[in-house]
């Protein structure tokens, strides 16, 4: 289990060859990044088959709060599973692209999974920080690494919102340190409480900013619809399945442990109510993202815009805090990861086909592809939640948890039920306008035996999971317990035995 | 308009802040005289192993850490992770520039004025003199490897002005190597000690220059790269800037 | 055949579909065909091994222990049968309409939709009763599609409203689940019934969230504008299946969960409007509300497959009425006229397919005529609109006489003067439909129109035979409802195969028959014998030499057909008809312009900053107010 | 209010706010990047105040230590926080100029506005 650290610092000792690898031989430099990503998908499938329980992984031989921690339990192990199975279909992607990219390109990819992976299995606050803004800066280069201004445009707005969420997130850490005198995530757990309650809840509030820039939550999300167009599509594909991902993650773990939530707990401090926060930001997000995608005619925004709208769904999950709702919001955001991937690459290749991103234009190209085209409704369904595909039990089961809990209130339920039918209007407009009769003749597109590979391995795993949810659902079903701090197997009673405690 | 809401809003701010910082709710309250935390106790007591000692002496053996100044120790040793990932931002930020800025036009060398072409070198010695001083002593003294990196790189840039030639692929692979080798080091802890980035060189006297071998070496690596790094980044800069003096 | 036929019927088809997707057109259409006839043989067959279940259980830490039940009620059977026989007709009928020129790729959409349509039935639990719906629903869409931009407009409003009842389903069971702790149906009926005497509220707010879903699909009253926009747009043979068995699913909804619900409430639990619980009462007036519109919009509309959409409508609406009723009459009734509305408008729609497969028109008013080249097809129609109107000896009288006399039986005046104001109004579209798409001049222009390909006959023939069956010898439908009807908690109808008995007289429909084809055969014996016949030629001179285009008026204009009830439209004008149509618009606009506000955000470089103050105090005010 | 700590924390605070302000009034992106550094600084500044009291030492310690006295150091750990937290600061502004750089070459100007049509890559 300890070598779970190889997650990080494997790719990142493989960025730190790539200026001396690209130098010499640029094409040897593309096919080790591509070989690390998948060589730590290996390691973090096995680490997940043999995982049994949580562990922490100490750094520097010192024990937590001293030093920094690396927690691994199935939550983590399984998001790093899905950020680097994401990443290297997103490499193999890029690959086969027509696109040529520096071998800089896939170095800032290899640093972006290392900063995902670090953001996922750290445990100390700061540590979290460093990550973040790791995530931060290799993205936006990727972002604006398109020849066209419109990527830069994107990095950009990322930049300056990002920017302020770590302003926001330093501040935090500033007061929480003053107050508690510590970084170590499980050791502030509860110790919040004991705080002013007006710090804390400035605190918790700078936290919220933050983390919701980073799981793009309105109105922390005003660069997403840029940014992810102006994106390559791997990288588009990228920051939905992973980036967005990890801010959940964050999120969640953040939530649970620093604020110190229990199960079911409503989290307050002061006046403050956080439980609240969560579970209206997320309805204002549904509606507000939906409706944003709703309205696109650019594809690429508009999966953007849908990748807002789902995020608040789990955002309202996290909020509920029940058991049914974290299995649920954790089912969702693995079967949106893959679900937003495949569609990002077939829209990367649409948009490379016709040589625009606006879908009113790609009328009919689906009736020459019909593969592609059906691939591309899957991908729909998937992140719809429509029966039979992937994304359907994690939103089933979030809104089952949501009419179960006392937390939440059943209007804000109804209207994201409601604001859900929107998204599948616009999916479905999508995906059946590339099987209306063409007004001109559509162009070719750019397949090869490695996008088939990625995009039939995706499709495949959106089916499967779907109809058969029972293998996926008896890992997540460890989760739920293991987030508590109270039992045994909990992420504070870990951490707290690695301190000697 | 905009400047007013601006103005109004930061007031707002300033406010909730303020009521914030002076509630009078109970609970510590922070930025008062506290009695200091567990964590930074340990870290100036060298106790965070649990081995206690009364008094720490210059001079003194087997301590868990043999670095006098303790924001050294906490930065390479006891959260020596966290400078990991900060190297890497910004390793990551010059790729970045790189990937930007990189393979553009050729750039137009004009040469320097006499004064700084035979000034340079000599000013660039001392500069890297100091800069290895204060990578060395980074464990005794406020310093270590970012100051003394960027004070190497301001060295090299330095020649780079005198004799307006180009940062040099060199740095490129420096670079490469210095990140890796930090990753080398701590993978060596991790197989002699089973933590990564452990100290696997074991302590020596605290206060003398070589006693914290473990922090030096990581400061000297950390010193290279951040050199090499700060230099190639001011390449991909210093191309666009004597483009455009010329266009 | 053992109970592993029920997983049978719902995955084959589903997973042929699927496979199906790959093989050659033609080839698709036979398959189809087969596997109908397969299925309906295994699902006649299902009836006399008597009730059967297939279980399948898994857990799901989401949700528990998930038990899937596939089983046989009455009820269930019923629908079964008569959709997959329907089914049966209907693709047969497809085999010869998709020839080269008609062709449509919607072949295995349409049998996933088949295998969808056997799972509602057979679900006996909300998992699979709701997987099988979602199935139904973006399958139909895509064939409602079929790849036509202007039929997709029609077909995502379908969906939009489909998926909206959907989702409000998706939070009723989820309220049921969390009162019951079980996903079967019969135990959230039992449950249902028990809280509406003690957790009033709770139940209602099921009853309403389960009834938007059935509305919604049944396009009864709030969502009434669908089916004319769908039914329309859809492939011509498959408007048949969407308005003759897909309308029927949000019925079945009703009979399965809601009515069930109040027959098994004791009288008295809930205040009543003359006998009826209120919100059935409600329901009446909804359903009623739903056929005075579908009749008035029918009247006025000139496209002969929206008209028929519009009959509909109007027709769903008295099944409502007859199961708001709260009788076994008015269930029986209901489930009667199901059964005969499945076939009437299957008749009238395949029908009207083979008028379009033949002229390719679709405005009535540039038809007429066509009695005299397709006979059978005019015959369909005939009797398909005799059906509808309520005339006897066809079926349609048959239910309709049984709803009225339920509605007397429960003394609602209010709903059954405005279902005699549908029936008569049912009269003036009809009659229209027939006389000018079959009736008057043949237009020289489809001289050489031939009759519908043989296997299209046949289908219609056939249709046509179950018809008159149904309105001669009621019996062998209204026969097997008592099962259903004892299953939901109701007392037995008394009915022969000749006779019906309502709630004031009774009446023998095979004596009716009689009479009524001695009459016919006296004016049919008077009509040979009578005068000379003289055939009036097509007249071309009616704008008296003068080119209408001269006076920017088509020559459609000078059909008589043409915009025919325009006193009548006068009449009705002052009906706010499309309000809910603007409404559901409105909101659709709404949300347009919310999501331009929202993305418009980041349009410059000042709003990211605003967004993030904005959002600050967007998590303060939530978090203080609340 | 002599205490020390306070005036680094309005300090800190004035500069996190005149960073705000420019962020908040201007499209010039040269100008965001400099507001967003301000308000960097002003947060480093708050960090550090957070380990400083009035009358302690640098944590370097001198020839004894002792233990009893741990209070009159200043708190290390925020100091290294900063360290890390000011070498970010250093890697993000230098992206940032770097995209301005690029941006500037892609419109010609450096006001940060959205043009929607534009084209984008695979």
């Amino acid at each position: 289990m300890k070598y779970s650290i190889f997650l990080i610092v494997a790719p990142m000792a493989m960025a730190f060859l790539v200026p001396f690898l690209g130098h010499v031989m640029p094409a040897l430099s593309k096919g080790l990044s591509f070989l690390t990503a998948l060589a730590g998908t290996v390691l973090s499938v096995f680490l997940l088959i043999t995982y049994k329980t949580p562990f922490t992984v100490i750094m520097g031989g010192w024990i937590p709060p001293f030093g920094i921690n690396l927690h691994v339990d199935m939550l983590s192990l399984l998001f790093a599973t899905v950020v680097y199975g994401a990443v290297t279909l997103g490499i193999a992607f890029q690959l086969s692209s027509v696109v040529v990219k520096k071998p800089y390109f896939y170095m800032l990819i290899l640093l972006l999974l290392t900063s995902l992976n670090g953001m996922i299995l750290t445990g100390d606050l700061f540590n979290l920080f460093v990550f973040m803004e790791i995530a931060g800066i290799s993205s936006w280069a990727l972002i604006a690494s398109g020849n066209k201004t419109a990527g830069v445009r994107g990095a950009l707005q990322y930049m300056v919102v990002a920017s302020l969420a770590s302003v926001a997130y330093l501040a935090a850490i500033a007061i929480i340190y003053s107050s508690t005198g510590t970084l170590n995530m499980a050791q502030i757990s509860g110790g919040l409480r004991e705080m002013n309650s007006a710090m804390a809840a400035l605190a918790v509030l700078l936290i919220l900013a933050s983390l919701f820039t980073e799981m793009e939550i309105f109105p922390f999300n005003s660069w997403v619809g840029s940014a992810y167009r102006g994106a390559p599509s791997s990288i588009s594909g990228l920051l939905s399945s992973a980036v967005a991902l990890a801010g959940a993650y964050a999120m969640l773990r953040i939530s649970y442990i620093v604020f110190g939530a229990g199960m079911g707990n409503i989290i307050r401090f002061g006046s403050f109510n956080i439980t609240s926060i969560l579970f209206w930001m997320g309805v204002v997000t549904v509606v507000t993202g939906e409706a944003s995608a709703f309205t696109q005619k650019d594809a690429k925004r508009m999966l953007a815009w849908s990748s807002v709208g789902q995020m608040g769904m789990i955002l309202m999950a996290i909020a509920i805090a029940s058991e049914k709702s974290i299995y649920g919001a954790v089912f969702a955001l693995i079967t949106h990861s893959i679900s937003k991937l495949l569609l990002f690459m077939i829209v990367g290749r649409l948009v490379s086909a016709t040589g625009t991103s606006d879908w009113t234009r790609w009328k009919g190209i689906g009736r020459k592809n019909s593969i592609l085209g059906i691939f591309f409704i899957i991908g729909a369904l998937g992140v719809t939640g429509i029966p039979l595909f992937a994304g359907f039990w994690g939103k089933f089961t979030i809104i089952g948890s949501a009419f179960k809990s006392t937390g939440s209130s059943y209007l804000g339920v109804y209207i994201i039920l409601a604001a859900t039918v929107m998204e599948a209007v616009y999916f479905l407009r999508l995906a059946h306008a590339l099987f209306e009769e063409p007004e001109r003749k559509p162009g070719k597109v750019n397949t090869g035996i490695v996008f088939w590979t990625c995009t039939t391995l995706l499709a495949l795993a959106v089916v499967i999971i779907g109809v058969f949810p029972a293998p996926l659902d008896r890992k997540i079903k460890k989760i739920p317990s293991e987030l508590r701090g109270d039992n045994t197997s909990g992420y504070i009673s870990t951490v707290y035995k690695a301190m000697g405690r | 308009m905009n400047k007013i809401a601006a103005i109004l809003m930061i007031g707002i701010i300033s406010y909730g802040v303020y009521a914030a910082f002076s509630s009078t709710q109970p609970g510590s309250k922070p930025f008062k005289r506290k009695a200091q935390n567990d964590v930074s106790r340990a870290y100036l007591a060298k106790t965070v192993n649990g081995k206690k000692h009364s008094s720490i002496m210059r001079g003194m053996k087997g301590l868990e850490n043999s670095s006098s100044n303790i924001v050294t120790a906490v930065v390479l040793d006891y959260r020596g992770f966290d400078t990991l990932g900060e190297v890497t931002v910004l390793f990551a930020a010059i790729a970045g520039i790189g990937l930007l800025l990189g393979g553009q036009k050729k750039r137009v060398i004009t040469p320097a004025g006499p004064i700084i072409s035979s000034l340079a070198p000599w000013i660039a010695l001392f500069i890297l003199i100091t800069s290895a001083y204060v990578f060395l002593h980074g464990h005794l003294t406020p310093g270590g490897g970012f100051p003394g990196g960027a004070m190497i790189a301001a060295g090299f840039l330095l020649m780079v002005l005198g004799f307006r030639t180009k940062p040099s692929g060199v740095f490129r692979m420096l670079e490469s190597f210095a990140g890796l080798s930090f990753v080398l080091v701590g993978l060596l802890g991790f197989l002699k000690k089973g933590s990564f980035l452990q100290n696997f060189m074991g302590t020596g006297e605290m206060g003398s220059l070589f006693g914290s071998l473990f922090i030096t070496v990581l400061y000297a690596i950390i010193g290279i790269k951040v050199a090499a790094e700060l230099s190639s980044g001011f390449g991909s800069f210093v191309k666009e800037d004597l483009e455009e003096e010329h266009e | 055949m053992t109970s592993n036929m029920l997983p049978f019927i719902v995955i084959a088809p589903v997973l042929l579909g699927l496979l199906m997707l790959s093989m050659p057109k033609r080839l698709n259409w036979w398959i189809f065909f087969l596997l109908n006839i397969v299925l309906a043989g295994v699902i006649f067959t299902l009836k006399s091994k008597g009730a059967m279940s297939f279980t399948f259980q898994w857990t799901l830490f989401g949700t528990g222990k998930v038990v899937q039940k596939l089983g046989v009620t009455p009820l269930g059977w019923f629908f079964l049968a008569i959709s997959s026989a329907a089914t049966l007709l209907f693709s047969m009928f497809s085999l010869d309409f998709n020839d080269k020129k008609h062709s449509t790729a919607i072949a295995p959409l349409w049998l996933m939709l088949v295998g969808a349509t056997n799972g509602i039935f057979l679900s006996q639990d909300w998992i699979s009763f709701f997987i099988s719906w979602e199935l139904m629903s973006w399958t139909s869409l895509f064939i409602i599609g079929h790849g036509k931009t202007s039929s997709f407009k029609a077909g995502i409003y379908y969906y939009a409203l489909s998926f909206f009842g959907t989702m409000a389903m998706m939070a009723g069971i989820w309220l049921l689940f969390h009162r019951t702790g079980s996903w079967e149906i019969s135990s959230g009926v039992l449950k249902t019934a028990q809280d509406l005497s003690s957790h009033r509220g709770f139940a209602l707010t099921v009853l309403s969230l389960f009834t938007v879903a059935f509305l919604a699909k049944s396009a009864l009253f709030p969502f009434h504008m669908w089916p004319q926009m769908a039914h329309a747009e859809a492939p011509d043979d498959f408007s048949a299946y969407l308005s003759g068995i897909m309308i029927k699913y949000g019925v079945y909804g009703l009979l399965l969960f809601i009515v069930p619900v109040f027959a098994l409430t004791p009288r008295g639990t809930i205040k009543s409007i003359s006998g009826v619980p209120w919100p059935m009462y409600i329901l009446a007036v909804m359903s009623a509300l739903t056929s005075v519109i579908g009749t008035v919009m029918a009247i006025f509309t000139n496209d002969m497959k929206k008209l028929m959409a519009w009959s509909t409508v109007a027709n769903v609406g008295y099944i409502g009425v007859g199961l708001a009723t709260g009788t076994s009459l008015g269930y029986a009734a209901a489930m009667f006229h199901t059964v005969n509305h499945m076939m009437f408008k299957g008749g009238i729609f395949a029908s009207l397919a083979a008028v379009k497969y033949r002229t390719g028109e679709r405005e009535m008013h540039r038809l007429g005529g066509l009695a005299y080249v397709m006979p059978i097809t005019f015959f369909t129609f005939l009797l398909g609109i005799i059906a509808a109107a309520g005339i006897p000896p066809l079926s349609g009288f048959n239910s309709k006489w049984m709803i009225f006399q339920a509605l007397f039986e429960k003394k609602m005046v209010f709903v059954a003067t405005a279902l005699f104001f549908a029936s008569t109004g049912a009269f003036l579209y009809l009659f229209r439909g027939l006389h000018t798409i079959f009736l008057g001049q043949l237009s020289p222009r489809f001289r050489n129109v031939k009759e519908a390909p043989p296997l299209m006959s046949l289908s219609m023939i056939v249709l046509m035979i179950l018809m008159l069956a149904a309105g001669i010898f009621p019996g062998l439908v209204t026969g097997r409802f008592n099962d259903i009807l004892v299953a939901a908690g109701l007392n037995p109808i008394k009915t022969t195969l000749y006779s019906m008995t309502g709630s004031t007289t009774s009446i023998n429909s095979t004596l009716v028959a009689s009479v009524f084809a001695l009459a016919v055969g006296v004016v049919f014996f008077l009509f040979v014998i009578g005068g000379r016949k003289r055939r009036v030629k097509m007249m071309d001179n009616y704008t008296c030499g003068e080119d209408p285009l001269d006076w920017n008026v088509g020559p459609d204009r000078y059909h008589y057909g043409y915009d025919f009830y325009q006193p009548i439209k006068g009449l009705f004008s002052w009906m706010p008809l499309g309000v809910v149509e603007k409404g559901y618009n409105a909101l659709g606009r709404f949300m347009e312009r919310l999501g331009n506000l929202v993305t418009s955000i980041s349009a410059d470089g000042t709003r990211l900053g605003w967004s993030f103050v904005l959002g600050v105090i967007l998590i303060i005010v939530i978090g203080v107010v609340k | 209010m002599n205490n020390p700590v306070f005036l680094f924390g309005i300090g800190a605070f004035a500069l996190m706010m005149i960073g705000l302000y420019g962020v908040l009034t201007h499209k010039n992106i040269f100008r965001l990047i400099l507001s967003l550094g301000l308000m960097e600084t002003g947060v480093n500044l708050f960090i550090v105040a957070a380990s400083y009291w009035d009358g302690v030492r640098a944590p370097i310690l001198g020839k004894i230590f002792n233990v009893k006295t741990a209070d009159s150091y200043a708190d290390p750990l925020p100091q290294a926080l900063v360290l890390t937290s000011i070498v970010i600061g250093l890697g993000v502004t230098a992206l940032a100029l770097a995209l301005m750089i690029k941006y500037r070459e892609g419109t010609g100007t450096l006001e940060m506005e959205d043009k929607r049509e534009e084209e984008v890559e695979e």
